[in-house]
């Protein structure tokens, strides 16, 4: 397949869909022409008025009405602009959308897909435009969470979300938008679809074990280069989903590493990298030779000039010196394995 | 399927009367777990709606939603087991008495959050409206409801993409302890606010069974030949307090006893006699149901409770609830 | 304190104007981070309402809120270094263009959620009504807002508990790149609801200054003798595109014609000529100020950044962020 | 004092705030009459219909009043009957009420309380009324977070939170409502108000330490009891408030016990618990001497039947088990500290 940026890659993933499933529509504000994003261009043009709806401004409406048609058993896609707008809508996705199936002892699928814009990543966008907000969703059972960190993730992880059965809610980071890579085949007929719940080990390394999401997955690697200059070997491991949770993938790295460090762009206070740690804190206590490290978005509501912006954002020089500490706080590995 | 004549809407909400009217009582002895809120007074329109529906058609509805769900022809022991907490509960003891689902009979969900439905009844809707399948939905609410956000955004979405979608609120003068007419700036609070979205203002006595059935099939026939939404205000009250564990004594006794005076089933019972059924009749019926009931509802609390095991069930498609490997 | 004339409005408008068109370019140069939403062509609104309040009164605008901050008298150096992020800006380069707020103006914020001020707005007027202070407070938002629940829940509240606060809706018939009426199912966003909180249907031609003053000024004193709240719609258009990244393709040629024709400036411009005011001291007015911002610009620019230790105050009351010990 | 229900105490600490400061208001839905769980019982009359007042079911106009109001100066109460409605105003909460300071330089105070009734606890309410959503207010920087244990604390703490120049939102628990204790003198002029952010050792012990939060502190507490038995002394810990945390108080017994569970009632894929394990991995790493263990709610939406309730519910022998299960995973301490 041909090379796209990460926006273009999410309108392709959307045309592959709604090639493939007549019942994947299409709502959201300023979706038909194209999205403020452009995520959606061309979709209103090639599959016609009645799979692409504009909406009002009026998030409860987007998401009620996502979660109604899914319901009825068509595959909606919403479009949520920015992730921070889940506030306005939160009462449907957390205590609605979450929870249906199981409050009606299975009656009912939700096959729908909820998407926007997430993350910092240093474009001024501050405190209402801005935030990270995977952890609002993960604090939830019931929701699938996908935040792809590149192009291919981006198309096949959204491609994944609209088929699957459960409600999927997809972060698209807006720093990566114009981010280019080529796209590989993945599925049956040239398809591109990713699973869900399936891990990515983007380096190997023997010394520690990196774990980030989204655009965190970028700052580990280029925290991998600038360590690996200093003979230290960093594994950078990509969850793509929080949940399902690739929990395997972290604990057999952690299980040669003996050393965890999880970068992520939401803040620390209930950041998804507590869950991580946790885990590792209970689950893989006989591997660790040196205290889980967590590096994360500043504790704040989101600045916006730029200086302030840089000094809370997740960077690489944080995680190339959370990975110091860790190795100087070392101890032997405790077991032989 | 001819519309029910009213000998069977009688019949219906005599039903739902002795229905509710044995929660209460399952309630006070003790035996259900979790809040009840029940819709006695109110059953003209639930039974009125439901008169105008086809099966394949959706209603959607509150906490206040056992008369929602029978009327559409939920299985009463599934939803009294609900209820109970026993085996064979319409949701498998998930959703209890706030949150009665029947997909089978058309009907949507029962919701406990005030106004979170509406937007989702916009949504089945859409579906009907996109595949042109003529199918309509009926989505019932409270008077409270018409103040919360989601009601409008709701009601604005319908009228602005025509969803064959009928808004039907109960008003009953109440939200919880607090009078209407205190924290709404109109008299009424549904059908003043209709031409805020385009829509008509529709009012119907929500204690005649025979003027709901009017008012909402002619809204739901729009609907269905593809006229779009409306916002049907049905005026009624309810006969006991908020929920089960409440007394109403707010209410002032000359204003309860008003209302009781306009009981939908006395209405009907008297539109029947004075037409000629024989009130013997439906004394008979009457009593017929009860005495069901009550024999339902003994075979129902000697089901045993659910096992434990399905808490785990339904959470993903897959029947699993786990997240992580 | 008066009511300014004709003359002093021309002269803030032009203030607001050459502001912008400044904020325009340093954008399109690079040298703003974030988005930056222009209220072009809008401006007689913010001005023709900020003139009939008074010291202590409140006021709040939406991402859309240079002029609005500016016009109750928010320095413009503070803004322009907000939006500049150098030192000085009025919210310590922590809000940006999009969170503009100067209380000590009486401006209590920019908000970048569509429709999230509403119910604050609500919150300072009843401040007002429980202290009977008679401060009022004005509340600003687009025509795209109104489709949103916290428009709703506010307006309404407003009305139930009779607060002295102003809604005004500007009007520029486009929620980003969608015309306003392919999402409403009325004609008039904010006007063809009023009723439906009991309120009157106001409408201003929101591109003449004279009958802002006019008619929010009757709003205001309304609200101030203990009347209660209105909604005013003001009409207006946007000369630019939603945000400054957007170049407004979409809008129809002759339409922007149309409405440049009707630019509130050119529209005072000629009151005050027809009133014998010379053209040429306006146009001395009008090149002061241009001068006077451009020089403003440099020196806001010569500033340093923030420091970045900034970026770790105000969280909380005692200046910090820590959440644990 | 005198001895006061939970419901009563909040009522009590309303009254004496009211009573000392008449900035202080309140708002909620029919609160005037006393409120559903009878938390404001003749507050209206007491203090005049200025201070107590009725509002419709908009809980975006509640929060939003708030806000508005704690601007101009007054210290708001709102009542958000039960806590899985802050969904339906998360936007006010989230983005604007936790952050406006912030975003404002520090222009604006908000000494406002949001209260009301949080968690199951076994009461039957299900997925949309008995959920415990401590989890979600954490996930935001810029709000406090308070979660009352019993009667004296919910005097306390509320009290505490009003006085508080912060937002604060507290998480009154609906199945303590109904419990009574004395209510000791802890302040000036005989007045009850306790610190926030600090947590309170309700048991001293030396094998391992529970932490618990609102109605697990109770269960911790019956666990510890039952471990008693078998010669396994349980130092239990409640944290009171999740924001400021109490982390020192934590880890200090930690490095005496070596062993940490944590019982959180929200669900563990990303509950509060997720974060003090994941202190405690990070900073206590040398004083562990076994896996940090979490006891959490059930990660599904919560079932109202009586037998599926209590199986995910957080139980005495679940709490015990852990303990069991970590006492026998220890090595030996690593340290000799
Ligand atoms: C968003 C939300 N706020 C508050 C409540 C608590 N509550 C449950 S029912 C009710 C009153 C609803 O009144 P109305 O809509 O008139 O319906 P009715 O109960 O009279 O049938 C309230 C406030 C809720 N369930 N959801
Ligand atoms: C809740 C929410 N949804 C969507 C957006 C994105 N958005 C920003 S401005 C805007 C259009 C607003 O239109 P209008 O209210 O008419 O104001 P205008 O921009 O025309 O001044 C939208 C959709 C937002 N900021 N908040
Ligand atoms: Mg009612
Ligand atoms: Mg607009």
């Amino acid at each position: 397949m041909a090379e796209l940026t990460y926006r273009q890659a999410v309108a392709a993933a959307l045309a592959q869909e709604m090639a493939r499933d007549d019942r994947v529509v299409l709502l959201g504000e300023d979706v038909a022409s194209g999205g403020v994003f452009k995520t959606t261009g061309g979709l209103r043009e090639r599959f016609g008025a009645d799979r692409v709806w504009d909406t009002p401004i009026s998030e409860q409406a987007i998401a009620g009405a996502a979660m109604g048609a899914a319901m009825a058993g068509l595959r909606p896609v919403a479009e949520i602009m920015f992730a921070d707008f889940y506030a306005t809508c939160w009462d449907q996705v957390a205590n609605e959308i979450a929870k249906v199936r199981y409050m009606t002892g299975g009656q009912v699928s939700l096959p729908l897909v909820l998407r926007g814009a997430n993350g910092s990543g240093g474009l001024g966008f501050g405190s209402q435009h801005g935030q990270s907000v995977e952890n609002w969703a993960m604090t939830v059972p019931g929701l699938k969470i996908a935040s792809p960190a590149g192009p291919a993730e981006a198309f096949g992880l959204l491609a994944a979300a609209i088929r699957d059965d459960d409600p999927v809610v997809v972060f698209e980071h807006k720093a990566l938008y114009g981010r280019k890579e080529a796209m590989p085949d993945t599925g049956p007929d040239g398809e591109h679809v990713l699973p869900l719940g399936q891990a990515r080990t983007v380096r190997a390394g023997r010394d520690v074990t990196l774990v980030g999401l989204s655009i965190t997955v970028g700052t580990c690697l280029a925290a991998a280069d600038e360590l690996a200059a200093e003979g230290i070997e960093a594994e950078v491991i990509d969850l793509r989903t929080l949940v399902p949770l690739d929990a395997a993938a972290v604990l057999s790295s952690v299980a040669r590493t003996g050393r965890l460090v999880v970068a992520e762009e939401n803040p620390g206070q209930l950041g998804w990298g507590a869950s991580i740690a946790a885990i590792a804190a209970q689950e893989a206590f006989g591997d660790l030779a040196a205290p889980v490290t967590r590096v994360s978005g500043g504790n704040v509501p989101l600045p916006v000039a730029a200086s302030l912006e840089a000094e809370v954002d997740v960077s690489v020089s944080r995680i190339a010196g959370a990975v110091r500490g860790v190795l100087g706080a070392s101890r032997p590995l405790s077991s032989t394995g | 399927m001819g519309v029910p004549d009213d000998l069977e809407l009688f019949e219906q909400m005599c039903f739902l009367r002795h229905f509710e009217e044995r929660a209460d009582s399952l309630y006070r002895q003790g035996l259900i777990h979790g809040p009840v809120h029940l819709g006695l007074g109110q059953e003209a329109v639930a039974v009125g709606a439901a008169s105008v529906l086809r099966p394949g058609d959706y209603s959607l509805g509150t906490y206040r939603g056992h008369a929602h769900a029978l009327a559409r022809g939920a299985p009463a022991d599934a939803v009294l087991a609900e209820l109970l907490g026993r085996e064979g509960g319409i949701c498998g003891g998930k959703g209890g008495s706030m949150h009665i689902t029947s997909v089978e009979h058309g009907y949507y969900g029962s919701y406990a959050i005030v106004g979170a439905h509406l937007p989702v009844a916009c949504g089945l809707a859409w579906a009907a409206r996109i595949r042109r399948t003529g199918q309509v939905t009926v989505c019932f609410f409270g008077d409270g409801a018409t103040n919360i956000g989601a009601f409008h955004e709701a009601v604005n979405l319908a009228a602005v993409w025509r969803l064959p979608v009928v808004f039907v609120c109960e008003n009953n003068w109440y939200m919880e302890y607090t009078p209407i007419g205190d924290v709404i700036p109109v008299a009424l609070p549904a059908a003043d606010r209709a031409a805020a979205y385009g829509l008509d203002r529709i009012v119907v006595d929500g204690n005649d069974v025979a003027a709901v059935r009017e008012v909402v099939g002619d809204a739901v026939r729009a609907a269905r030949d593809g006229h779009g939404p409306s916002l049907v205000e049905a005026q009624t009250y309810r006969l006991k307090g908020h929920s089960a564990a409440d007394g109403g004594a707010y209410r002032p006794a000359e204003e309860v006893a008003r209302w009781r005076e306009r009981d939908p089933l006395l209405r009907t019972r008297a539109t029947l006699t004075a037409e000629g059924t024989a009130a013997g009749k439906l004394d008979e019926i009457d009593a017929r149901i009860k005495a069901d009931l009550a024999e339902l509802a003994r075979q129902v609390l000697a089901r045993p409770a659910p096992d434990p095991a399905g808490a785990w069930t339904d959470v993903w498609s897959d029947g699993s609830w786990q997240w992580r490997n």
